[in-house]
């Protein structure tokens, strides 16, 4: 047992499957000698070696293309996007091959590889570096979609990743990369990819999040005084409708917090589908504190667009009056 | 010296058997053994004839739109013959003489055209990947394949085609960078047939030559008359034996023609001319080949009747392999989407005929289950 | 006044407007000579000449990334990306600098342009020529996505798009391009983009839909004797959503039908929005119709895949019977 | 003839004053005027300053992340001096000393770096493009600028940059492709400055140069020194008169150094040897023409410092315009959507500090609006 940040989880994830497994090989931008921007490969080229840890040319769809022919030829890959904003150029290689290769072919060739990409506002970045195009991938049949918000989960759901058979975004909420701290256990774990998590327990209402949004729905629960319910859901896709539908049948009422903008975001389904499974349980409509409908502002006013504590407690009071 | 050369460099254009019969008997010479040049040419020739087949399925209604080979058979051909049976052949779509060489089921393809997934999942015994549909993609898998390869110690090189259009993809670019920067043996084989559908080369490159494609990454580029299966043979030999050595790329550029439409959608007459069709026709393959042998002894009309019997015979049998595989059910475009399929999927697949997208009938309540459910059968007597 | 197909109506827009407006350059893989794949630019070249209607090539990122130039440059660039599924490619641009350009620079420089691309499925083709991804480009800010379902709507709605000051991704719904004929004036009209159309009104239930599937909507009422009414969004972002909760403010129900697959389909944000501004009015869950959540299959088994007239009558029945 | 040649070239490097400060009179003699030099030195030195107060306010907390110049001024510098003011210039974000010598305000490009698009919005008298982020796009924007100008008539080129690494983005052939086969004008500089963050330019090309990029699309290229102002000025000059005059793309790779770490978020000790510095700090495109001038006594110590001390007024100034702008409000991200708003924005804008989003207070059932208005006041008194 380690106190460790998000960024040591996941090095520590990484280096544990590593030893286990050696068709794991780690590829992308500045991600050998520099350790990542974030430094989350930090030492791994050291130890593992230039073949296993290595990187590429600046190309982001190439990092995903290739990545998508090592899979097809038996390795698990994990290449590392540096930044949410550069999965643009890559779109087209995870839409097009990466969630298509096992359908395509009827499983004849698989594309197993945990996409790495560190997510979201909220660090004072230049523009296209506090993106989170987490509703995108979403929407993508073959791939699936995961986001921690804890360095315990962090582990343990990379740990799943690397050992799944389908290819994986894995978020990275970089905003809490650092800020927090906990206890993450030496010993082998796995949290299980579509599984939600109830972060603490309540009966009025529900309050289903992800990522570095989870922190602040917490505050936000803190500050009220009202019994309120948290999921975070861990996996985007295929998400836990099964844990939201439950909890909304109990508290009536239901309010989603992600950063993405909010028309078509991940919030939207989410509450599509509460409205089909729990429309008589449905005491409120659901509320969605999301980011607006702009482009994500350059960060002197990043702070005006992310979700905050604020918006989600008042979005609790509305839910609740309603 | 304030002027100084900072690069220099030619790129060689081989040809061995021209369209006039002329052989270079320095460079052909032993390339290809007389029994495997019958084989080869036999090949070619049932390639053909299954455009023509194929391309009557389609007017019959018996197959989608498909993009016949017609002129560029000695391109993957030459390929698919040197290349070790374990190295990988990562084609686009108009690749089936090089793939049929290499052991894909004819009915594989043709399925592939008919609609059909399953003839992806066919075997593909000897390292071929799928026909690539999105343009210049696939090129970036075969760097990818044979790093894999590469990682687990196998000598194991790479050969990917696409054509002159794909080749202004940005993916094109990234996969010879790759390629090149990471030391992955890839042959790259550009086959330019002077059009894009209706785009014509020229609007895709305003270089002298689609070899010099392969400049820009450092590596050895060759331009070869692709409708030489001598050249072919020739340029894929000295390419393989290069990357195979010195784990870097090699680039060659095939030039060749597409005698027929670019699919049975599209009508050529549209955007060029007949003369340039007639003009590639004279220069066709097959024919330099055919002639070649005549005059070596090595084939006569008897023995071409004869094969032709046997290829519309074998044709005719890929085909109704191909249209007698089971109507597909619809569980299979389910199953296929993940190794384990998430419940809501499942749920999916399972209520698909029977209820509303996202109605889960537990979720109705008693009364209103009961109303559906009699709303449904009198539904059904009604259509 | 004539009778036109879809292709012929989108043409004949064009032509008119280009008379009018020398901004307007056409762009794409083979639209020149060739006239496109689906002929809609037929005989434009010949008419405007090789510098108002040329051929690139093929590239789609560098065509978009060319007419997004072109459009800073002060012309209005209509490229034309043959198929849905080579969106992919031209991701990047779209949304890291199309979407971004007139935020980004405070409105110092921006993009008019009108991205054609025919999408959707049923027409029998290969792989990636049958998607559906405007759900997509609705969540990208920045953007607006318009999608006709008749040869008159795609006139007013393609002239409404060629007078935008901002990027429009202007979807042509393939499988009708030549299905339907009708009336359509030759004289000049637009229809306002962020307004939806009543096909034929209703008591009982709504129905939202766009695109092909109106058809098929419009077949599924047809065998129904209930009151049902029609709602065709036209104008996907920014979605006219005070016409949808009129709508079913007034029948209390709703079946929204849409070719891309379920999960955060624009499907989920119409069934939030519904959620949140008629939540006192709704006698039943908003029901969705869409495509699975798989990838599209190959055109052998594209008719399971698509919603049909017959799916949507039973979502109909299951909403009504709630 | 089997073998023959496809494809032959050659490409030059061109150095005019070198870092030992050797003057190539036949190429540089009458290409920059004295006085000209002078004000070129000066634009140098105030943006090398300006990086250093950059940094400053980075450490301090008063400014973002910051991609520091230092050591490449000489590249675009030599590219904005020769173009005309109405010739685009689309660069990426190492090329300040460029834009600021076209007219681009200090306060623009601070501002930008503070997270602050009005940065973007501040006048671009001549033609200048605002800072690309995502690397490799913009070149692609400079042929779209270029090619609408060529429509109206106009006679005008672009020169767009980017880095060693950037030009391994798909979009860059993608860039140089549409350019050479549509025929625009533009120059195409790739700053070659060893480094893409911490990798080496190796890994983004396996090529002895980085110019021979060019040959793919038949342009020609040419290679500089690109801490030689000479030689980039030169260099400029040939490509941009051909270009114009022909309406073909031109390619200049330009070799230069960053002397800082990538941005103020990187630390270079991680990945580079001091002594690599070092070597380079010899080679200073600064220093070079310091000693150029002080050696045709266009130049002094004494006027070095009465600059250095302009120049810290003239940038703490710009500072002092950029710091002191308003505090943005939040309507602003919202109005700079669309030229028209869209309904559902206008409601987010002006409803974003008092109400839920989506919750459109008269939706509220009467009591619920009541019971929503007293919690508010509740909870307003309560934080
Ligand atoms: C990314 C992408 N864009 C567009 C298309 C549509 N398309 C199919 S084939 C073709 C022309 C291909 O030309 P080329 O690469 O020269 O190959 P050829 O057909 O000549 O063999 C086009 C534009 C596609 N399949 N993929
Ligand atoms: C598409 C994209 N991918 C990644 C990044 C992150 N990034 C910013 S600068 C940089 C290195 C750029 O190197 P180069 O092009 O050589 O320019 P230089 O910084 O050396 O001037 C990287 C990887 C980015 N901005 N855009
Ligand atoms: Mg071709
Ligand atoms: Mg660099």
């Amino acid at each position: 047992m380690a106190n460790l940040n998000l960024v040591q989880a996941i090095n520590l994830a990484l280096i544990q499957e590593m030893e286990k497994n050696d068709g794991i090989v780690l590829l992308g931008e500045d991600i050998g000698v520099n350790g990542g921007v974030f430094r989350v490969t930090e030492g791994l080229q050291k130890r593992f070696g230039n073949a296993r840890v290595f990187d590429t040319p600046l190309a982001e769809s190439g990092i995903i293309g290739l990545s998508i022919g090592m899979a097809m030829g038996g390795l698990h890959p994990v290449p590392e996007i540096q930044f949410d904003g550069f999965l643009g150029p890559a779109y087209d290689q995870l839409v097009s091959h990466a969630a298509r290769m096992r359908s395509r072919t009827r499983g004849a060739y698989t594309v197993p590889m945990t996409v790495r990409v560190p997510v979201g506002g909220g660090i004072h970045a230049p523009e296209l570096h506090s993106e989170s195009p987490e509703a995108i991938y979403a929407h993508t049949p073959g791939l699936k979609v995961v986001m921690p918000s804890s360095p315990y989960d962090a582990k343990g759901l990379l740990v799943a990743c690397l050992r799944e058979p389908d290819p994986v975004i894995f978020f990275e909420p970089k905003r809490i990369y650092r800020a927090i701290r906990e206890e993450v256990p030496e010993d082998e774990y796995t949290l299980p990819l579509g599984k939600a998590r109830v972060v603490c327990e309540g009966t009025e209402l529900t309050i289903v999040s992800w990522g570095a949004s989870v922190v602040q729905c917490m505050q936000a629960i803190e500050k009220s005084e009202r019994s309120i319910e948290l999921i975070d859901l861990r996996t985007i896709y295929p998400f836990d409708v099964d844990a939201v539908a439950e909890s909304v049948s109990k508290t009536g009422r239901c309010v989603i917090v992600h950063e993405a903008p909010l028309t078509c975001g991940f919030g939207a389904e989410i509450s599509a589908r509460i409205m089909e499974r729990c429309f008589l349980q449905l005491e409120a409509p659901v509320q969605r504190v999301a980011g607006f409908d702009t482009t994500m502002p350059y960060y002197k006013m990043e702070l005006e667009y992310l979700p905050d504590a604020p918006r989600v407690s008042r979005a609790i009071e509305d839910c609740l009056a309603y | 010296m304030p002027i100084t050369t900072a690069f220099e460099t030619k790129i060689e254009h081989i040809s061995i058997l021209d369209d006039k019969g002329n052989f270079d008997e320095k460079l052909g010479k032993g390339l290809i053994p007389d029994a495997d040049l019958v084989k080869l040419y036999e090949a070619m020739v049932a390639c053909r004839h299954l455009d023509e087949v194929a391309f009557r399925l389609q007017r019959s209604g018996r197959m989608g739109t498909y993009p016949q080979n017609m002129g560029q058979e000695a391109t993957s051909l030459g390929a698919a013959y040197v290349l070790r049976k374990d190295d990988w052949l990562v084609t686009c779509y108009r690749e089936n003489c090089g793939l049929f060489w290499r052991g894909v089921p004819k009915e594989a393809i043709l399925l592939h055209w008919m609609g059909d997934e399953r003839g992806n999942a066919m075997p593909r015994p000897h390292f071929a990947t799928p026909i690539a549909v999105p343009l210049g993609t696939q090129m970036l898998h075969a760097a990818g394949l044979t790093l894999a390869a590469k990682y687990r110690g196998l000598d194991r090189i790479a050969c990917t085609f696409f054509g002159d259009g794909a080749s202004s993809e940005g993916d094109f670019h990234e996969a010879c960078n790759f390629a090149s920067t990471l030391e992955i043996p890839v042959v790259f084989v550009l086959q330019n047939n002077f059009w894009a559908i209706s785009t014509p080369s020229t609007r895709n490159s305003a270089a002298p030559t689609f070899a010099q494609r392969g400049l820009s990454y450092g590596m050895p580029c060759l331009q070869v008359d692709g409708n030489d299966l001598f050249a072919t043979v020739y340029a894929t030999k000295l390419a393989s034996e290069y990357t195979r050595k010195t784990n870097k790329p090699y680039f060659i550029e095939m030039v060749t023609y597409r005698l027929g439409d670019h699919t049975t959608a599209d009508d050529a007459k549209r955007y060029r001319e007949q003369a340039e069709v007639d003009m590639w026709k004279g220069r066709d393959p097959i024919m330099r080949i055919k002639n070649f042998m005549i005059a070596r002894k090595l084939w006569d009309e008897t023995k071409e009747a004869a094969l032709l019997e046997r290829v519309a015979v074998e044709n005719s049998e890929a085909v109704a392999r191909a249209e007698n595989i089971a109507t597909p059910h619809h569980d299979e475009f389910f199953d296929a989407m993940y190794e384990v399929l998430p419940a809501d999927l499942v749920i999916q697949r399972d209520t698909m005929h029977t209820h509303s997208l996202g109605q889960d009938p537990s979720q109705l309540p008693a009364e209103a289950r009961e109303r559906a459910a009699q709303m449904s059968a009198a539904a059904a007597n009604h259509h």
